[in-house]
C-alpha cells in the first residue's frame, strides 16, 4: 500500500541507516518518551509514532496510518482468514511463522476441500504435501479451479471452511516447509 | 426492488451508488484491488470484496472476479458506474447469464453505441442531424463537389487515420486541391493509404449533450442538457446545465426527436447523447454514452431528481415517475472536476491527502471518497471530487463556485483547483463565450 | 453595496456568512479568541483580528474590541450571526453610534421581542393568536370562572415561580380547587409569594415557526414555516421544512398576520415568529426571535433562496427580490444539529478531531467549521455541523438523512450522531406523530 | 501565513545528521520543555513531538500542529508584531531573550506612540522605564487609553509603529528588566 515506509533509494553517499541504527533510535525515544518522529532524509523518510498505553487509537496493525476503520460489520472481512480481524481474537496462531509458507486464494470464489461433496479433502491438517499437490478447489463461475501447494512442506493450518467463499488474496492454507536437502 | 447491488467500480462514483442504494434501503457489496482496501467504498458498503492487486485488468476490469464476488454475496444486480465495464457489451451478457441485473442499457444497445460509425448512421436514419461528410474521395472534382454541397470550410480527414496527421482544414475551393494532395500524401506515408475523405469543419464548436432516461415499459424521457464545452485533450473539465445556447424551444425541438430514436431502437436506462454545436446553433449528434456520466450531478441540481436511484429502479423494472418534456429546469448548476493533478503540467499526483477540507453551505455539493489521511493511489482515473453547486441563475452559480473553489483545501498532493479558480475568473468564461478551444489560453504549449 | 463586513461570531455561522459575502463580493474581516486562531473562520477571511482571551465576555461578547475591530479595519456592516450579540440592543446601537450598518433588524424591534411578556401582548394586540391565560387570580371563583373560559386542561403556574414549582396541571372543574390550593402553597414555600395565574395547558404541543424576511421599503414577505418539534430541554435538535402539521391554508392564514403584524411594528431584516401549536392545529404566538437561526438552512433547501445573502442586501437599502406569499416550498428539508457531546449523557465533548468525513452527494449540505486535525475547543456551543438533506418529499429526506447520518464520521470526540440515527429510525418520528416531549423516550432519565 | 519551516537556505555541505545528534537534540527539547519541532533542510527533515504526560491533547501550544495554514494575505497578521511572521525574516531579534518581557495589547484598537500628533514618544527604544511609566496609547472606540510598563527596565524593542492598529495581544514593546536589587 503506498509503501512509502522505509524506502532506501540512493544509499551511496551517506552511510545509511540500518536496522541497529533504528533499533537504537526507537529506544532512545522510549526512554525520552517522545511520542513522534519523523525524518526525512536523501530519499529515506523514517517516522515513529509511540502511542501512549493510555491513548485508545485504531490501530490497524499493519496501515497504522488509516484513520477510518474498514466495516465491522463485513462479512467476508469477517472470515477468520482476512489479515486484520482475528488478529485479536488468537493472534498467537494467525502470526505466521517467519519460516512458514502461506498460499493464498488467487481468485475470487468458494473454497472445496475436497473433490466431490462426498469425497476425502484434499489434505488435512499435519498432511505432508509436494510442490503442485491439489491442496483444494476453488470455484469461480462454475469452473473448478484448483489450488496446488507452491512448497513441499507440512500443512500447519487450514485458514477456511469447506464452502466458504473466499476473496483474492485470502489465506488458504499455511505449509511449514521441509527442511531444504 | 433488489435486495442487495454489486457495486463494480471505485472511488466517487462508488459512493454514488452506495448513497442511492442506501436510500432505497438496498444492500451493498463493494468491490476492491489491494490498494483500495481503506477506500470509503469499501469502509460504507455492508459488504466488500477483494477482487485482486492494483492492476485494474486484474480488478476492476476483471469480469469473473467481479461475478464471483456477486455469486458469493447473493448480489442480484450489479451498477458498473462508469468507466471500466460500464460500457462493455460482453460484460453486460454475462450479467445476463448469470441471472444478475446489469443495471444499464440492454448489450445491444451498448454494441450499437459503441461502434461510433454504425451509431451515426443509425441515429442520422432515426432523424438525428449528423456532421455532413462523404465516403472516401476518389478524385479531385469529386471532392470539390462535395465540399460545395457540405459547405466550406471542410475538413480533409485520413480515412485510417487519427492524431491530426492527414488532416487539413479547408476554407475555400481554392484551397481545396493543393491540400488534399498534402493530406493524400501524409495520409500515405503515415497510414500507408492515401485514403481521404471529406467533414463539415466547425472551427470553434460546443459539446453539449442530452441526459436521458428510459424505462422498460417504452418511456422515454430527456432530463435536458448540459454544456460540456470545457475540455482538455476532449477530456472534460467543467460542466454546467442549461448551456446558455439552448433555449426551451431548441430543447424541446432537439429533445423530442432523442427520445423518438431511442424510443425506435429500444433503449432502455440511462444515457447519454452528445452533439456538437456550430456557431449556427445547430446541432450534429457525435455519439452516446450508454452509461450514468460523471457530470450526471448538474442535471440532479437544475431537476432535483437522483439520477442513479432511478436507474436502479426502472432496472428493477418500476416505470418511470416522470412524464416525458416535463422537466422544468430550475436554475444553473456547475460542476468542477477536481482531479489530482499538477495544475500547470498536469502530470498526475498521487499520494497521500494530509489536509482536507470540502466547501458546504447554500447549493454545494460534493462528491468525493478522499478524506484527510487517505491515500490517492497512481492507479486509476485522477478524478478525486466532484465539486457541483447551483444557485438561482448562472452568474450566482459562478459566484458560488468560485467561493467554493476558495474553500476546497487539499494539501499533501497537487489538484486542478487552481486551474479551475482560472475558468471561473475568466472573462469570456463568465460571458458564456467559448468553445473546445477555450483551454488553450491557459496551456503552457497550447494544447487545449 | 458594503465593500468590508465584520463577521462578529465564530464556528459554522461566521463560515455562513463569509461564504454570502465572498459570494456577494464584499472583503470579510473575522475576529476570534485566541484559541480560535487556527479556525476556519480566520482561514478563510481576507483579515482577522484577534479580540480577546478564551472566555466569551472577553472575545465574542466584548462590544468595545469588537466595534474597535471594524474600525481599525474599515469594516462598513457588522453581521452578527446568531448567539452572542445577535440579540443585544445596545449593541446594535453601539453600531449605529459608530456608523456601522448592524445587519440585523432596528434596536427597537430587538428590544420588544427581547422583553417576552411585552412582545405577547403586542403581538396579541396585532391580531396573533397567544395562549389564553390570566393575571393573578384572586380566589377560586375567579379561578373557576377564568378556566372555564380558557377550556380545560389549564396550567395552575406560580406568578414568581419558574423551574416546575408551584405549577399543576388541572383536567377539570372538579379538580380545581385541591390544585389551586397545593400551588399557592408549593409557590409561598417555594418563592415567598402564593400569587398563580392559570394558562390553556397543551399536553404534547409542536413547535412551529415562521420565517420572515422585510425590507427597508416596507416589504415583508415570510418563507414558510419550520417544524422544530424535537427538543431537549428547550434546545432544538432536529428541524424540518415543511411542517406536515401545516397545509397551504394554515399558512396563508398565519403567513398573512405574521406579515401584518411585523408591518405595523416596521420590522426589517431576517426574523423568525415562534407558535406553539396544540392538538387541533391551532397556533399560539410564542416569542420572536430577532436574528438568522441555526435552522435558516431547511427553509434555504425548500426555497432555493440565500437568506444571509438577503439579509445584507436588505441591509445595505435593497429592495427584497421576492412578493410575498408567493413562495413555493419545493420537496422537503430536515437539519440535524451535530454536536460534541456524548450521546448518552448529553455531556459537551470537546478535544482534537482525529478522523472527520462529511457525506456527499445528491441533496445533501454540511455546514461546518471542523476538519480532521481541528481543535473544539471548551469555551463555546457544541454545535459543530449542521447537517441538511433535501428529498421531492419527506420520506426521501428521512432516507437521505439516515444514510448521510452512517457516512458521517467523527473520530477523536463525541458526537450526537447516534442520537439522530435513533430519532430518523423512530417509526413515530417517520409517521410525523410526536410533539416536545418526543425525545424524553431517548433518555435514561426521561428528561426530553 | 504557514511560515512553519525553519528554512535555512544552503549552509555548507552535507553534515550528515547521525543518532548522537538527534539524541542531543531531544534532550535539548526535553530541557527547554518544547513540545514540538519540526526542521527541514537541504532535503532533510526532521520532526519530533512530545507528549505531556497525561494525553489528552488539546494543546495548540507552538502551532505546528495545524495543517490548514492561517490566512496569508491577512494584514493584521501581517503586520511585523505578529508572533510568527517575523520569524522568517529576522529570526535572531524575534526570539525573545528568556529574561525579557514583552508588553502586549490589552484591547484592540491603534497604537499611538506618543501623547498628541506634534508631541514627542512617550519612549524611545534604549529608554530606561519604571514599573507604570505610561509607554503608549491604545486609542479604541475614541477612549485613549494609557499602556503602562508592567517591569522596570530598559526598551530593547518598539514591535509597532504609530498610527497601526493592533489586535489583542499583539507584542507592543520588549523591555530587558533591570538587574533586582
Amino acid at each position: 500500500m503506498s509503501g512509502k515506509k522505509i524506502s532506501r533509494s540512493n544509499e551511496g553517499t551517506e552511510r545509511s541507516w540500518d536496522l541497529k541504527d533504528i533499533q537504537q533510535l526507537i529506544d532512545l525515544l522510549i526512554q525520552r518518551e517522545v511520542a513522534e518522529f519523523e525524518m526525512e532524509k536523501d530519499g529515506m523518510r523514517i517516522r515513529i509514532l509511540r502511542r501512549a498505553s493510555g491513548g485508545t487509537v485504531l490501530s490497524m496493525p499493519t496501515d497504522a496510518a488509516q484513520s477510518i476503520p474498514a466495516p465491522s460489520n463485513n462479512h467476508l472481512h469477517a472470515t477468520p482468514a482476512q489479515a486484520d480481524a482475528p488478529a485479536a481474537s488468537e493472534p498467537a496462531s494467525e502470526e505466521p511463522l517467519e519460516d512458514h509458507h502461506v498460499i493464498k486464494s488467487p481468485i475470487v470464489g468458494t473454497f472445496y476441500a475436497s473433490p466431490a461433496p462426498d469425497a476425502p479433502p484434499f489434505v488435512d491438517l499435519g498432511d505432508d504435501v509436494d510442490v503442485g499437490q491439489v491442496l483444494c478447489i476453488v470455484e469461480a463461475m462454475k469452473l473448478m479451479n484448483e489450488i496446488e501447494s507452491e512448497v513441499a512442506g507440512q500443512i500447519v493450518r487450514i485458514h477456511v471452511e469447506n464452502g466458504q467463499p473466499v476473496e483474492y488474496g485470502q489465506p488458504l492454507f499455511t505449509v511449514k516447509p521441509s527442511e531444504p536437502k | 426492488m433488489f435486495g442487495k447491488i454489486l457495486i463494480a467500480n471505485r472511488g466517487e462514483i462508488a459512493l454514488r451508488v452506495l448513497c442511492a442504494c442506501k436510500e432505497l434501503g438496498i444492500r451493498t457489496v463493494a468491490v476492491y484491488s489491494e490498494p483500495d482496501r481503506y477506500s470509503l467504498h469499501v469502509r460504507f458498503a455492508d459488504e466488500a470484496v477483494c477482487i485482486g492487486p492494483a492492476r485494474s485488468s486484474e480488478s476492476y476490469l476483471n469480469v469473473a472476479a467481479i461475478i464471483s464476488a456477486a455469486e458469493i454475496t447473493g448480489a442480484e444486480a450489479i451498477h458498473p458506474g462508469y468507466g471500466f465495464l460500464a460500457e462493455n457489451p460482453k460484460f453486460a451478457e454475462v450479467c445476463e447469464t448469470c441471472r444478475l441485473t446489469f443495471i444499464g442499457p440492454r448489450p445491444e444497445s451498448i454494441r450499437l453505441m459503441g461502434d461510433k460509425n454504425a451509431a451515426r448512421k443509425r441515429m442520422a436514419e432515426l432523424g438525428l442531424q449528423v456532421l455532413p461528410g462523404t465516403e472516401v474521395v476518389k478524385s479531385e472534382a469529386e471532392a470539390l463537389k462535395a465540399a460545395e454541397q457540405i459547405g466550406y470550410p471542410v475538413m480533409v480527414k485520413a480515412a485510417a487515420g487519427g492524431g491530426g496527421r492527414g488532416m487539413r482544414i479547408v476554407g475555400s475551393a481554392d484551397e481545396l486541391p493543393a491540400l488534399l494532395q498534402t493530406a493524400q500524401n501524409e495520409a500515405e506515408a503515415s497510414f500507408g493509404s492515401s485514403d481521404v475523405y471529406l467533414e463539415k469543419y466547425i472551427a470553434s464548436p460546443r459539446h453539449i449533450e442530452f441526459q436521458v432516461l428510459a424505462d422498460e415499459h417504452g418511456r422515454v424521457v430527456h432530463l435536458g442538457e448540459r454544456e460540456c464545452t470545457i475540455q482538455r485533450r476532449h477530456q472534460k473539465v467543467l460542466e454546467e446545465s442549461p448551456s446558455t445556447q439552448v433555449g426551451p424551444d431548441l430543447r424541446r425541438e432537439v429533445g423530442g426527436k432523442v427520445i423518438q430514436a431511442l424510443k425506435a431502437i429500444g433503449y432502455r436506462n440511462a444515457g447519454t447523447v452528445e452533439f456538437l454545436m456550430d456557431e449556427n446553433r445547430n446541432l450534429y449528434f457525435l455519439e452516446m454514452n450508454t452509461r450514468i456520466q460523471v457530470e450526471h450531478a448538474v442535471t440532479e441540481m437544475v431537476t432535483g431528481l437522483d439520477l442513479v436511484k432511478l436507474q436502479i429502479q426502472v432496472a428493477a423494472g418500476e416505470a418511470l415517475p416522470i412524464e416525458g418534456d416535463t422537466i422544468g429546469l430550475r436554475g444553473h448548476a456547475i460542476e468542477c472536476r477536481i482531479c489530482a493533478e499538477d495544475a500547470e503540467s498536469f502530470t498526475p499526483s498521487a499520494g497521500k491527502i494530509t489536509g482536507f477540507h470540502v466547501p458546504g453551505g447554500t447549493g454545494v455539493r460534493v462528491d468525493t471518497a478522499a478524506y484527510a489521511e487517505s491515500v490517492i493511489p497512481p492507479y486509476y482515473d485522477s478524478l478525486i471530487a466532484k465539486l457541483v453547486v447551483h444557485g438561482k441563475d448562472r452568474t450566482e452559480a459562478i459566484q458560488r463556485m468560485r467561493r467554493a473553489l476558495e474553500m476546497f483545501i487539499v494539501e499533501g498532493i497537487s489538484t486542478s483547483i487552481p486551474l479551475h479558480e482560472k475558468i471561473l475568473a475568466d472573462p469570456d468564461f463568465q460571458a458564456g463565450k467559448f468553445s473546445t478551444q477555450f483551454l488553450r489560453r491557459f496551456s503552457p504549449n497550447g494544447v487545449g
